[in-house]
């Protein structure tokens, strides 16, 4: 009975996908599966897919990040100030990938040397981060790459969803690479699973800590570019519950928030897919908004105790 | 395994990109051909017997059209008149709003304006417009007409000639208008230490920017006109947070006697009556007329309300009619660009005016503009409309020449 | 030390952080900003910032302290008022009982709210951040969907909101302090919460109940939202339905507040502590007007005061540990050289 | 002893955890006025069968009779409402409150005096309590973290007292305590037996409970063995039933030759730990050799085992890895140096039980497996395989959770994380604890065969017999420093060494 349970439950996440998929294929009448709405999905996707992705090192570490909303936000705009500064895509991406890596470099310090409740620090520190955007931004409160010093190439529709694959796919296949063919993955399950096991097996909590806050900030600034690329615009609010639907959608792929032995990097991707199409599922159905929301928040729960009806304890869960 | 069935499960979703080619939005409606439809003149007045077929429970146009509603606040009070009047108009034509949550950034208007093609929405309602052209060059890109946002001015000149972008309403830089428009009422109300409350103007929101800059325009005009007026101070935010508290107390322990608010300013009112101000404060703020206003007009309290009138943005559900019916020729400007529908909006001065628009703009109302003015710029029932038409009927807005409509 | 001068120092060290911060602000805002902080006006504004941030950080203390972390205060705290509020306004009682019929109402209804987030967690048992995530948007959805979305408008009714002037908020507050001084400090709930705090696993292998335990605390926590949401009204007059989980920055002024309440709590009681650290929150809020500061960087000078706040915490013990160390590293080098003799 | 004083029966009683069982039919009677004694090996059962008396853990199967009725108490406090009381070895206490509070947990409604429990009440009941266990010196009002270690366990004794049980249940609680608490808990179980109520008393250490008790049960893997009164108490009879197999048989090293290399591995140098329990403490570790470190529970061995492997601060003094003359500066460096370390508290420190059996063994070797920064899947699933081979771990597949296996092949994971690495220094923290026969007669085999592969082990343990068999040389700690030097030889017995440990 335990090795059939484990198959299974490795499976649960990509059931409660098909599961979402399904129903709204049926309650939409097949209009999610249009080839527009195809390439809507993945453009909603693609942002909180690569960030997710990028988390799952951080989550399967043990540490905790809620500050992905912030961080996202001042990646975009600084990357956008200098897009139109140069005019040139590459110093723009070079900017969203510096301002990406340090902010994850600093949490990662953090993390690593200061001890504290991870949880309330990145909350806090995303509203910190988002308010701090307000206060660079100043009066001028949209960043429009048009203004740019040389016209930034503009990419229509079809174009905008090759770039989407091409990142997605490239980025899922790197992490993929580092967390099942290199020591690093291994290293964030067990430092995850058990801390002092970590210490006494000779692994270094501070690099492995660190390595996966820089994952995260390739995925946080990935995920910057190419929304500038597509929305050519970036305001202050941009990216702000970027936090929360991380959260949400690693809980949906199947992975516990303290980490350890069960994280999995398809968690990331199949959870950000599942919350798009639950999302544009919901709002594609033109029902009355306040069920909507009711709905969201009851399929959130149903799929996510789905998901995790594998790690109980008989204490209450903090 | 499982990891690679992860990856082919996104790749199977983007091959249906290449499956399916183009989007598949836009062969349906070629835009330029005008279609056959018959042209006798239906008499203007009741619903004709015959004239343009009609659905089978009486509603024109016969197939029904899909319109998205882009939005940036459910709960905004406009935004509930808006549904009020949409669910009105709905008895007498045959479209369906798709309505969108809260948005509150370009992405998430994006998404949604995708979202409403995969729907199978043949217009947008731009009510929020944070992605400005790009919004715009998005719709059109899908084979979904685009209407709103008229004021922003790069939005015309960069879509202007698209055929899917179908124009807007224009009241002017609207909310520039209703700044000045807040400030004039309380000159007039003899005001002259003002405290004003900007809202989201620190927090990057265009209109709320707009709106300010409309205040102070008007103030400094007040001041080289030799009115005595001044700001006293200036408020932030919303309620919820300490430092609104803090702000709005100090606020009024000065001696103002004015108040002019970028947004909805009942949350105003207990505070000034708890610092016992009723009657030495005025106020004047940007607001939808309900029937809750009409007796804080009379009061005195309440001074000048400048309101968008929520039937404003429902031309827009004519227009993208008009443009699904083939008319779409018919309804640009000469030089081919989009057509900017000049618009009126009220300055509510008087509890009387505030009664009266309060009582139309409401659920089982008679709204500003009925299902009669809506069918009067419908090309099918009025062949000979020209854009002038529009901009004179939307223009009228006074409550006399409403009277004088119905 | 005898026990009163004992009590006296508890009673000094307690009271010391409001009062500290007090004056240094009331030093910089007159050196750097306007006058005027701490005095009339400010002051009147600071004592309904303490008691209504007191509230909110009251409720998150309940479960925060237990590691349960809570997003759905800010939903418990508009659909009880919504709802509370709304019937209230229905029903004309004569002129004081309105108002206190409408406190009644909204902390029930507050407490009902409590009521169904607990049995959600204990239910589900999922980690509480996940669960209460999907409880705030059902609890934001019914806010929206009742009253066609319109809220609760009681601008009209200045006779049930009377909780703003000074003295009924004081009320309030010592009403809900001393219940909830009785609760934690007197009674066998209040044990349980201590020791299901620190030792949770021997807690109840002994045989206390956690689940019970957990319900209550939600339930305090939806009241205590009730009469947050009673100052929120009070205050504004005017409440609307939020969506899309935008409550949940209610609880942003919560955090400094609830720390400095469990720092404090050896001396006093943590209720106490979470009433004086909202004092100081009021004050830090209130001088950063004065000093001219927008509201982005409040919420930027906010999230640092909590870091730092948080940071001191949760290494303070390493202080003490480095102070044992230094003292056992002397007396071993003495012993050793000793030995070499 | 007659029947009419018979007060605890069980019937077939069965308990099992997975795949390991760890009460097999147990038929136990224990009588008033009298201390009956548990003893058994670790994992011989004698924990979970008062565990289940006392409510801690439901039985699997059987029936249990207290004073003649039914008796199946689901939680420890209803357990102790029916009168039965007991402390355990593990941390019993709840830290962050009063010991008054800590006395009476779960019971504070006692002192409910018109609605309002009463603190001081409390603390007036809670230091009586402490007084007549003779503690009068801890104050019933402080926090519990005021006072040390060994006076907690003193006030988990005072909580059992409080509700004056019938049963008092000691599980190994006397080897964690200084001199003072063991003899106040001697004269309490004395006081129990004199008021005509019962002790069950549970202890590895015979000589202990040759003193004390009036009767003895014997346990092993699950069964009762036998049940002997004072009269016949005899050491090696008992050892012999304990063990099941004569002392003689194949079980420790055969050969008696305790020569070793004089080159020396590690110098350990006038260290004094962080924790206070290794106080100037020095000594040598040849190539080669198997050291073997023994003493009463708390005589700083552990810490021993912990410093020389980096994993504890030291003080003073240093310890030195001599071939590569560095000073050891944590567990990483150690590794690097080529040491490992198997600790004693194995489910917290040594594995990730929530991981599969591969990635822990993996987790040790992952610089011994890679292709550059690379880690191949067959090339790890054959590093692991081959451990899983020599050590021969029973178990589905090397997938399989660590935690769904039994206590013994836990231990060979651990051990397999060491060898795979090929270290050639091991430190073995009581490698064979809570492990049934089968699989420390295995242990020992493959500590020997590293010796002769020329790998140096230090080997800590609790158990005399085992460090007896295997060391070439044994040194004996007291109080956190030498107390006595023993080489191999066939003459050494258990009896010299225990004159310098106590």
């Amino acid at each position: 009975m335990k090795k059939s349970w484990e198959t299974i439950r490795n499976y649960f996440p990509i059931f409660g996908f098909v599961i979402v998929v399904v129903f709204f294929s049926i309650a939409t009448k097949g209009a999610i599966l249009s080839g527009t709405s195809l390439q809507s999905l993945l453009n909603q996707a693609i942002a909180t897919a690569l960030v997710s992705i990028g988390s799952v090192f951080v989550f399967g570490c043990g540490c905790f990040d809620m500050s992905m909303g912030g961080t996202l936000c001042m990646t975009a705009v600084l990357g956008g100030y200098a897009g139109i500064a140069s005019g040139s895509i590459f110093v723009m991406a070079l900017a969203c990938l510096a301002t990406a890596l340090v902010l994850s470099l600093l949490k990662g310090l953090f993390a690593a040397y200061v001890e504290v409740p991870l949880f309330i620090v990145t909350i806090v520190l995303g509203f910190v981060l988002s308010a701090l955007v307000l206060v660079i931004m100043g009066t001028e409160t949209t960043i429009l790459l048009n203004d740019a010093v040389k016209p930034i190439p503009s990419f229509n529709f079809t174009q905008m969803s090759a770039i989407n694959i091409v990142a997605l796919a490239g980025f899922f296949i790197v992490c993929v690479i580092l967390f099942n063919f290199t020591a690093l993955g291994r290293k964030v399950k067990i430092l995850g699973g058990n801390p002092v096991t970590a210490r006494q097996t000779g692994l270094n909590s501070v690099n492995i800590k660190l390595i996966s806050f820089i994952i995260s900030g390739v995925g946080v600034a990935l995920a910057a570019l190419v929304a500038l690329l597509r929305i050519r615009s970036v305001g202050s609010t941009y990216g702000a519950d970027m936090g929360t639907d991380v959260m949400i959608a690693l809980v949906l792929g199947g992975m516990p928030l303290t980490g350890g032995p069960r994280t999995r990097i398809s968690a990331g991707i199949i959870g950000a897919l599942t919350i798009t199409v639950l999302n544009s599922g919901l709002s594609m159905l033109g029902l009355d908004l306040a069920i909507i929301q009711i709905f969201r928040a009851v399929i959130y729960l149903a799929v996510v105790y789905v998901a995790s009806m594998t790690y109980r304890t008989n204490l209450l869960p903090r | 395994m499982k990891k690679f069935l992860a990856l082919l499960l996104a790749l199977v979703m983007v091959i249906g990109l290449a499956a399916c080619g183009e989007p598949a939005g836009n062969e349906s409606q070629a835009p330029a051909s005008a279609p056959a439809g018959n042209s006798e003149a239906p008499e203007s007045g009741e619903p004709v017997a015959e004239g343009p077929e009609l659905s089978a429970d009486g509603r024109y146009p016969a197939e029904t059209v899909k319109i998205g509603f882009v939005n940036y606040d459910t709960t905004a009070q406009q935004f509930l008149s808006l549904q009020d009047y949409f669910d009105y108009l709905d008895d007498y034509f045959n479209f369906e709003i798709m309505y969108s949550e809260s948005l509150d950034s370009a992405e998430a208007e994006f998404a949604f304006i995708e979202q409403c093609a995969a729907a199978g929405c043949q217009g947008i309602i731009g009510y929020y417009n944070e992605g400005r052209e790009e919004s715009v060059k998005l719709a059109s890109s899908l084979g979904m007409y685009y209407w709103g946002q008229g004021q922003d001015p790069n939005v015309q000149e960069a879509c202007g000639d698209d055929p899917y972008y179908l124009g807007s309403y224009y009241v002017g830089n609207a909310d520039y208008e209703y700044g000045k428009s807040v400030i004039d009422s309380l000159v007039a109300a003899d005001c002259h230490k003002i405290i004003v409350v900007t809202g989201g103007k620190d927090f990057g929101v265009q209109m709320f920017i707009d709106r300010y800059q409309g205040m102070m325009d008007a103030i400094q005009e007040a001041q080289d006109g030799g009115y005595d007026i001044e700001v006293v101070y200036e408020v932030p935010g919303w309620p919820g947070t300490e430092d609104f508290t803090a702000e709005q107390t100090s606020a009024l322990a000065t001696d103002a006697d004015g108040l002019a608010s970028a947004l909805s300013a009942l949350m105003w009112i207990q505070p000034i009556s708890a610092a016992g101000k009723m009657n030495s404060i005025k106020i004047a703020a940007v607001d939808t007329p309900t029937a809750d206003m009409v007796d804080l007009m009379a009061s005195g309290l309440f001074v000048g309300v400048a309101a968008e009138i929520p039937d404003v943005f429902g031309l827009g559900v004519p227009m993208i009619i008009n443009a699904v019916q083939g008319y779409g020729e018919e309804q640009r400007n000469e030089d081919g660009t989009a057509p900017l529908i000049d618009c009126g909006f009220w300055l509510i001065t008087t509890a009387e005016e505030m009664e009266y628009y309060s009582e139309i703009e409401q659920e089982g109302g008679t709204w500003c503009f009925d299902a009669d003015d809506v069918r009067s710029i419908l090309y099918d029932y009025n062949p000979e409309l020209t854009l002038d038409d529009m901009s004179a009927l939307y223009s009228a807005v006074t409550m006399e020449e409403i009277q004088a409509r119905r | 030390m005898s026990k009163s001068t004992r009590i006296l120092k508890n009673i000094v060290i307690t009271l010391a952080p409001a009062v500290i911060v007090y004056l240094f602000f009331l030093l910089i805002t007159n050196l750097f900003g306007e006058p005027g902080f701490g005095v009339g006006d400010n002051l009147r504004v600071i004592g309904y910032n303490m008691v209504y941030s007191g509230f909110i950080a009251l409720a998150v203390s309940y479960n925060l302290t237990s590691g349960r972390f809570d997003f759905s205060v800010g939903s418990v705290l508009i659909l009880s008022l919504i709802v509370g509020g709304n019937i209230a306004k229905e029903i004309d009682v004569p002129e004081p009982f309105g108002a206190v019929l409408m406190v009644v109402l909204v902390v029930l209804v507050g407490m009902l709210c409590g009521l169904i987030s607990g049995l959600f967690y204990i239910l589900l048992r999922l980690p509480p951040m996940v669960t209460s995530l999907g409880v705030a948007m059902i609890f934001e959805a019914i806010g929206f969907a009742l009253f066609d979305s319109e809220g609760l408008r009681l601008y009209t009714r200045q006779d049930l909101l009377i909780w703003t002037k000074p003295q009924n908020s004081f009320i309030l507050l010592a009403l809900v302090l001393i219940v909830l001084i009785y609760l934690l400090n007197f009674t066998k709930f209040g044990y349980n919460c201590r020791s299901l705090q620190t030792g949770q696993k021997n807690a109840v292998e002994v045989g206390v109940n956690e689940k019970t335990n957990s319900v209550v605390c939600y339930i305090i926590a939806g009241g205590l939202m009730g009469f947050a949401g009673i100052m929120y009204i009070s205050q504004n007059g005017i409440i609307a339905p939020q969506t899309g989980l935008s409550s949940s920055s209610f609880m942003m002024n919560a955090f400094l507040p609830m720390f400095i309440g469990n720092a404090l709590a050896k001396y006093s009681d943590r209720n106490i502590g979470v009433i004086v650290g909202a004092f100081c929150q009021a004050c830090l809020s209130s001088a950063l007007v004065y000093l001219g500061a927008g509201p982005s960087m409040q919420t930027v000078m906010n999230g640092v005061a909590v870091m730092l706040f948080l940071i001191y915490v949760s290494n303070n013990y390493k202080f003490a540990l480095h102070r044992a160390w230094r003292e056992k590293k002397e007396k071993a080098l003495g012993m050793t050289s000793a030995a070499k003799q | 002893m007659n029947e009419d004083k018979l007060i605890i029966e069980t019937r077939q009683l069965c308990k099992n955890f997975g795949p390991t069982i760890a009460l097999n039919h147990v038929d136990l009677k224990i009588y008033r006025g009298q201390i009956t004694g548990l003893i058994g090996e670790n994992g011989s059962g004698k924990s979970t069968i008062t565990s289940i008396l006392a409510g801690m853990q439901p039985a699997s199967s059987g029936e249990m009779f207290f004073k003649g009725k039914p008796h199946k108490p689901s939680t420890m406090i209803e357990g102790a409402a029916l009168g039965i009381g007991m402390i355990v070895q593990e941390q019993g206490y709840v830290s962050g409150i009063s010991i008054a509070q800590n006395i009476f947990l779960g019971e504070e409604g006692r002192f409910r005096r018109h609605g309002i429990i009463s603190r001081s009440a409390m603390v007036k009941a809670a230091q009586e309590a402490l007084n007549n266990i003779g503690c009068n010196d801890i104050d019933a009002s402080w926090y519990i973290e005021q006072i040390d270690l060994q006076d907690r366990k003193l006030v988990e004794l005072a909580r059992v007292m409080a509700s004056n049980p019938e049963v008092l249940v000691v599980d190994e609680t006397t080897t964690a305590l200084s001199q003072r608490g063991r003899s106040i808990i001697y004269d309490i179980m004395r006081r129990m037996r004199d008021e005509d109520k019962a002790v069950i008393f549970i202890s590895h250490d015979l000589d202990e409970l040759m003193e004390v008790c009036d009767r003895m049960v014997v346990l092993r893997d699950g069964n009762l063995i036998t049940d002997l009164d004072k009269p016949e108490f005899e050491p090696n009879l008992i050892k012999r039933h304990m063990v099941g197999r004569d002392m003689g048989e194949k079980y420790y090293r055969e050969d008696y030759d305790g020569t070793v290399s004089d080159e020396v591995v590690l110098d350990v140098d006038n260290v004094t730990s962080g924790s206070g329990l290794l106080i100037n403490f020095s000594m040598q570790v040849h190539k080669g050799e198997i050291l073997g470190i023994g003493g009463l529970s708390h005589c700083g061995m552990h810490e021993l085992g912990k410093v020389v492997f980096g994993e504890e601060k030291i003080l003073t003094g240093s310890v030195t890895h001599v071939p590569s003359g560095q000073k050891i500066r944590d567990a990483r460096h150690a590794i690097k140096l080529g040491m490992g370390y198997v600790s004693k508290d194995r489910d917290h420190e040594a594995l990730v039980l929530s991981a599969s059996i591969r990635d822990n063994i993996s987790s040790a070797g992952l610089d011994k497996i890679n292709d550059g920064p690379f880690i191949l899947p067959n090339k790890e699933k054959a590093y692991v395989n081959q451990q899983v081979q020599t050590l021969s771990i029973k178990c589905a597949s090397i997938n399989q959770n660590v935690q769904y296996l039994s206590g013994g092949n836990k231990q060979k994971v651990v051990f397999g994380k060491w060898i795979g690495r090929d270290c050639d220094i091991l430190i073995l923290d009581c490698p064979t604890r809570g492990v049934d026969v089968g699989v420390k007669a295995a242990m020992y085999a493959l500590i020997d065969d590293m010796k002769r592969q020329g790998k140096t082990i230090i080997m800590i343990s609790e158990e005399l017999a085992e460090l007896i068999g295997m060391a070439d040389r044994l040194l004996i700690l007291k109080d956190g420093s030498l107390a006595g030097e023993f080489q191999r030889s066939r003459q050494l017995t258990e009896h010299e060494i225990i004159e310098c440990m106590i």
